[in-house]
């Protein structure tokens, strides 16, 4: 196999467009990827001069895939800024609609992204449906498991088949070598990857109750925007989305929730990696992770409150976490030296997000264009560092962060999968040990909603309806100048916006999201980010099957279905990975 | 394996495919659903559907977040929705692409090839235009380049989401990265937009499907379908009645927010926003905004980022220019005039009367 | 121009301009009148007192002297229900009081819309009836100015648009609510430069009578 | 799942007088008798309707269910329910996840999907010809 480049372009949607180009040796390994970012829409500068209670509404629309994160970091930053206390309601709130968005992804993830890397849809063709039945009652207790049920999603998949027309399912690569569960294994996650998709859109509710509406819920600077409208003395019961109709739907989404991480996804993930041990000792990337922690179980002031802690783990040490102050201008810097920006400071420094700057420089080819010099700016992600170091963001990141820090709950179900897998505790720095980081943080987070539910409803019997504070939404009351920075926890990792409020207006917003810590560009030391570094030394082992790359990207959760499109430098189409 | 002519119609792919003409009764059903058709009009689909060619659709984005997508996904189901799109309409998405199962360039190419001058094609983003399009590229090319190709072999472009349709998040002030929506592009082309942001995955569907059936609906001013958009949210509100009785919430959480009252005060865009949300609701009908306690945003309108905020009352000024300063000067102008005034009218009052016959008692007035 | 941008004009630069215009120009008024050389009065005033009858002058000119009562008395009623329901349709309806905090922090509950286009239609009917009027008696046609039937225009073409955006006349209520609150604007714009300035004028001229009077010893 | 304790009370809204439902019922009961008469089916589409709870909970009850019930397993799944009028079906069609994407009353002798259409059974025909073929050879 010949020296080459290939480009990959578009990867995926993750705030845009991704494009991937990497340097192959001879052998077919990687040496050096690049990762670009290649749209912009300059929201910063857009949010500028702007009222700061505004300001979710246009970050959330960076992303309309992981689509509340942006709101909630963006209404938490102007609070941080204005010392604005949210009632308790509305925190728990929040939480809720936060633990939707991260449950809602990450199954959708698993299933519709990640799962058909090591699934075999074809194979299941094979499958009896009685022995299918047998395995998926061997490892969960999850009903629709009859050999009718599996006879009859066998039946649509060989429709399917027989018409030519493989629907959702076309274009993967079955019959790869790289797939190796059982006929009958593939068969059950096909049933459930169906049955996913209509669980979706079930509990994409809990969002529309609260924020009236997914993608794009609505959310309010001092609290959450629905009122409660239950309680004994409300005479206009009923008359808001939360009313004891809207909790119940609630509540049944959470079960939903809870019922088909327990019953499908833990065991899915736990049998599919049994089959794929292999995986754990490949696609590391980094070895330094990030967390800025998430879900107040008391206030966002209370960091240490935190259902999941924040905190920095540095080169894989485990017996040592750093702590994180996002206002400290050492810690969390951003670099450009090879971004299309330019800063006043020069290209090579670095600049806290207080002071950060947005001035779009565009250096690269004037489109259309082949191939990004990759020694030049070749991406509209910033570099973002934490003490100078380029740091995974993420479930695992997350996971590892509790882990380290003696989290009962993090220890309790990273033991009761390692034990399942019979792997030591370093397996979890790999590809598979990010996907299964996501699988268990689900259930940690689905479990959890059940308490915020019930701690919701017993302040409303108690006749604590409230659900936003008043004192601070008239931009007068605000100090002439205020500084603030929110965080959460996306379901693809640490998240965080830093604004300057001057005289009730916006004078800087900057916002670095997960996909630039782990997508971003070299930094001025030419250190790579996580995706650049997870790839380093991949190999292909059917060159035009790229099944390994894909296994890598998606364990970082390139949040949708994507479509990975592989050109060689002279245009001509090479390789083509479609992923459903 | 799919052998695709020209002119097949939805009946002959299903008989393609080895489904029944009951197969064929049930999608009619359906479609008939999705439209919420009159029986006439019902009767009507099943015809065209077994008679015209199904059209191709080819679905693009830009300067986009996938919003609209999403939006999309979430009345997606292994049924009708997705027969719809991936089986019978849909030649290219670069999303849901996998599903057509064809290498995505090839498809996109060949798709509009075959159905060149016949299919519609269906864009979310807006499209920036500064830096010769840089600061939007898919595969190397810009943005604007490739929706001008694809446009010109398109018999209709369905704009899908605000940013499509009028700009949205990237056209707002300042326009960092010179985008417009797809009209400013595509002139020569029927348009159709189907604005919001994102737009209620029913409503995108039910105007494609619409479409593919009949055809371009009614549209309005704005190029929405009067169907969804023939309302505005205000028209429709459940809590109308509020508002007719002066019954306002005055925060989000006090008394008359709790017993639904109506939002205008707290910065309610309904009166002045054209769409679906108080019938269709969202996401199977759960709640729509305002149902939720929050003002509308009015985000199926053109500019909707740049109305003065999304709190501030419609009635209120957007008051972009700093009040203080201008309107300080405006009264030290007036001092001035009216200093100046007063100082001419006491010299042409000496000039009357000369100061010789001072004590005049009769002295007139000037005139004002 | 569509509905949607005549509505962000109207609420954006165009009120700017009119706020602008409108203190400039109140502004520019009263200190040209205040500013005024006043005549010294050397007789020995009857009273001393003269802003008392000067106050009471402001009110008891509210109502016909009973010398004219019968002849005019109707019209001032209907010049009354014109200026209440005016009145009550700018200051009762919550999206005008919403203004008023906006600019000067004050606010008071409002009005059920039916009140308010109950009030706004009389005023509306009264403003066409005095305009009738006006057109009608030979003396008042002689008398009327350009500033008279402008003024007219100015008063009658806010309320008569806000009635339609409230009733949803027309086919787009942006386009409507665009003009009323435009028209608006130019009320507020026009209001120091002619004889609309006689809501604010009137206090000063009354009084003034009113004093000079008072201080003569006329009965007033 | 489990409901959290009602010590809350709810209000729900009085429920609209289900006038659609009375007015169903008089279009059905003219149409049969049409068909009686001249045999012209008819078709009515719920779908399309704005029904109540009330008025479908009324129309269940007044149309109750008949002799005949069939099932069709295709690209949808549809149910076909003979009421307890003969001549008056009820037509639904469900994605394979369940939820609802249409529903008509038909008034006829049998819905024009149950039956099999000409073009079906010949290419019928022609596979069990082959089957047939196969299997003597």
């Amino acid at each position: 196999m010949a020296k080459r480049t290939v480009v990959v372009d578009p990867v995926t949607r993750i705030e845009g467009h991704l494009r991937i180009q990497a340097d192959m040796d001879n052998s077919g390994a990687i040496t050096q990827a690049t990762s670009s970012g290649t749209m912009v829409r300059g929201i910063e500068i857009i949010l500028q001069g702007r009222d700061p209670r505004d300001a979710w509404a246009f970050t959330q629309r960076i992303c309309g895939v992981c689509t509340l994160v942006h709101g909630i970091a963006s209404v938490r930053a102007v609070e941080d800024a204005l010392h604005y206390p949210i009632p308790r309601n509305a925190e728990i709130i929040r939480n809720l609609m936060i633990g939707a968005q991260f449950v809602h992804d990450h199954v959708m993830h698993f299933y519709h992204l990640h799962a058909l890397d090591w699934v075999d849809v074809v194979s299941a063709l094979k499958a009896d449906p009685a022995k299918t039945s047998a395995l998926a009652q061997s490892i969960s207790s999850y009903p629709r498991s009859s050999p009718g049920y599996f006879a009859g999603v066998k039946e649509k998949l060989a429709r399917f088949v027989q018409s030519g027309q493989l629907g959702i399912f076309a274009n993967g690569y079955w019959g790869n070598p790289a797939y190796r569960l059982p006929a009958e294994a593939n068969l059950m996650a096909v049933a459930h990857y169906l049955d996913a998709l209509a669980w979706q859109r079930e509990v994409a509710k809990l969002h529309a109750i609260f924020g009236g509406k997914n993608p794009h819920p609505n959310f309010v600077v001092g609290g959450a925007p629905t009122a409660i409208s239950v309680g004994p003395d409300q005479k206009g019961a009923g008359a808001t989305a939360v009313n004891m109709t809207g909790l119940e739907i609630v509540h049944g989404v959470i079960g939903e929730m809870r019922r088909f991480v327990d019953q499908v996804y833990v065991p899915d993930t736990l049998a599919i990696a049994g089959f794929y041990k292999d995986w754990f000792r490949t696609g590391e990337g980094i070895g330094n992770f990030l967390s800025y922690g998430e879900f107040p179980l008391k206030s966002i002031a209370d960091t240490g409150s935190f259902m999941m802690p924040r905190g920095a783990i540095v080169g894989r040490d485990l017996s040592h976490v750093e702590e994180v102050d996002l206002r400290d201008p050492h810690q969390v810097e951003e670099f450009v030296a090879h971004s299309w920006y330019s800063y006043s400071t020069g290209k090579d420094s670095g600049l806290h997000p207080f002071v950060g700057q947005t001035n779009l420089d565009y250096t690269g080819p004037k489109p259309p264009f082949e191939i990004l010099d990759k020694t030049a700016s070749y991406s509209w992600m910033k570099a973002p560092r934490w003490r100078g170091k380029a740091m995974e963001v993420g479930p695992l990141a997350r996971m590892l962060v509790a882990y380290a820090q003696g989290d009962k709950q993090a220890r309790e179900l990273i033991g009761m999968a390692l034990k399942h897998l019979d792997l030591p505790p370093q397996a979890l720095f790999s590809t598979m040990g990010r996907t299964a980081a996501r699988t268990l943080e689900s259930k940690w987070i689905a479990d959890s909603m059940e308490g915020w539910y019930q701690e919701l409803m017993g302040n409303i019997r108690k006749g604590d309806v409230r659900t936003f504070n008043e004192a601070l939404w008239d931009p007068g009351t605000w100090p002439a100048r205020a500084e603030g920075v929110g965080f959460t926890e996306a379901p693809r990792g640490a998240l965080a916006h830093w604004v300057v409020i001057n005289d009730g207006l916006i004078e800087n917003y900057q916002a670095v999201v997960p996909s630039t810590w782990n997508g971003g560009p070299r930094d001025a030391a030419g250190q790579e980010g996580p995706y650049e570094a997870s790839l380093r030394g991949l190999k292909l082992a059917v060159a035009d099957q790229p099944l390994e790359i894909l296994r890598t990207i998606h364990s970082f959760d390139p949040c949708i279905a994507c479509a990975v499109h592989m050109v060689d430098p002279n245009g001509e189409e090479m390789l083509q990975v479609k992923v459903v | 394996m799919k052998e695709e002519t020209g002119d097949e119609t939805v009946l002959d792919v299903l008989e393609r495919r080895g489904l029944t003409r009951r197969a064929f009764l049930q999608v009619c059903a359906a479609v008939t659903s999705a439209l919420a058709l009159s029986p006439a009009e019902a009767a009507r689909i099943t015809q065209v559907l077994a008679s015209k060619p199904r059209p191709t659709v080819i679905y693009l984005s830009y300067q986009e977040c996938t919003g609209c997508l999403e939006s999309l996904t979430r009345s997606f189901s292994p049924g009708i929705a997705s027969l719809i799109f991936n089986d019978i309409s849909l030649a290219f998405n670069d999303t849901l692409q996998a599903a057509a199962g064809e290498a995505a360039e090839e498809a996109k190419d060949s798709a509009m090839k075959k159905a060149w001058g016949k299919y519609v094609l269906i864009v979310d983003g807006a499209v920036p235009l500064a830096e010769n399009g840089a600061y939007c590229t898919v595969a190397g090319r810009s943005a604007v380049s490739d929706l001008r190709h694809a446009a010109s072999g398109a018999a209709a472009v369905v704009a899908v989401g605000t940013c499509a349709s009028f700009g949205g998040l990237p056209y707002a002030a300042p326009n960092p990265t010179g985008a417009v929506p797809v009209s400013e592009i595509v002139r020569d082309r029927p348009i159709i937009n189907v604005s919001g942001c994102p737009p209620i995955a029913e409503v995108i569907t039910g105007v494609i499907i619409y479409y593919t059936t009949f055809g371009l609906p009614a549209l309005d001013r704005l190029h929405r379908p009067m169907s969804f958009y023939g309302n505005s949210i205000h028209d429709r509100c459940y809590r109308r009645p509020f508002y007719d009785r002066g019954m306002f919430a005055k925060t989000f959480d006090d008394e008359g927010a709790r017993q639904g009252w109506c939002l205008y005060e707290l910065g309610c865009k309904g009166p002045v926003t054209h769409n679906a949300c108080p019938t269709m609701k969202w996401n199977g009908g759960t709640s729509y905004p305002i149902e939720s306690g929050h003002p509308c945003l009015g985000c199926s309108e053109p500019d909707f980022w740049d109305k003065g905020g999304f709190y501030r009352p419609l009635s209120v000024p957007t008051g972009h220019w700093s009040r203080a300063g201008v309107m300080g000067a405006a009264a030290a102008a007036g001092v001035v005039a009216g200093l100046g005034a007063a100082v001419a009218a006491r010299v042409r009052q000496d000039r009357t009367h000369k100061p010789d016959a001072g004590g005049d008692t009769n002295q007139k007035t000037p005139k004002s | 121009m569509s509905g949607a941008s005549l509505l962000t004009f109207a609420r954006g630069p165009a009120f700017e301009v009119a706020l602008a215009m409108l203190i400039f120009g109140m502004v520019w008024r009263l200190v040209g009148i205040l500013a005024l050389r006043r005549s010294r009065d050397y007789s020995e005033g009857r009273k001393t007192a003269g802003w008392v009858s000067g106050l009471r002058v402001i009110f008891s000119r509210s109502w016909p002297q009973a010398e004219f009562r019968e002849r005019v008395l109707h019209w001032d009623i209907v010049s009354y229900l014109f200026h209440l329901g005016y009145a009550v349709a700018i200051l009762g309806y919550l999206p005008h009081i919403l203004l008023i905090r906006n600019l000067t922090g004050l606010r008071w509950p409002g009005l059920p819309g039916g009140a308010i286009a109950f009030a706004a239609g009389i005023a509306a009917a009264s403003l066409l009836a005095l305009l009738g009027h006006r057109l009608t008696s030979p003396v008042l046609r002689k008398l009327s100015n350009f500033d008279d039937y402008f003024s007219w225009f100015i008063a009658f073409v806010p309320l008569i648009t806000g009635l339609m955006a409230y009733y949803n006349i027309g086919d787009s209520y942006q386009m409507v609510l665009g003009l009323h609150i435009l028209s608006g604007d130019i009320l507020f714009a026009w209001l120091p430069f002619g004889k609309l300035m006689h809501v604010i004028l009137f206090a000063f001229s009354r009084g003034k009578t009113g004093a000079v009077y008072g201080r003569r010893g006329a009965a007033i | 799942m489990s409901r959290p304790d009602r010590v809350i009370p709810i209000h729900p809204a009085p429920a609209p007088p289900s006038v659609v439902a009375d007015a169903l019922m008089r279009e059905i009961a003219a149409a049969l008798s049409r068909y009686a008469q001249d045999g012209q089916p008819h078709v009515i589409d719920l779908s399309a309707m704005p029904l109540s709870e009330d008025d479908t909970q009324r129309l269940d009850e007044q149309l109750g269910t008949g002799e005949v019930a069939i099932e069709i397993r295709s690209l949808l799944y549809t149910r076909v329910e003979e009421t307890r009028y003969a001549g008056v079906w009820r037509v639904r069609h469900e994605d394979p996840d369940g939820s609802m994407r249409g529903e008509q009353i038909e008034i006829t002798d049998i819905p024009e999907i149950v039956r099999a259409s000409a073009a079906d059974i010949g290419r019928s025909v022609q596979r069990l010809c082959a089957d047939r073929a196969e299997e003597d050879a």
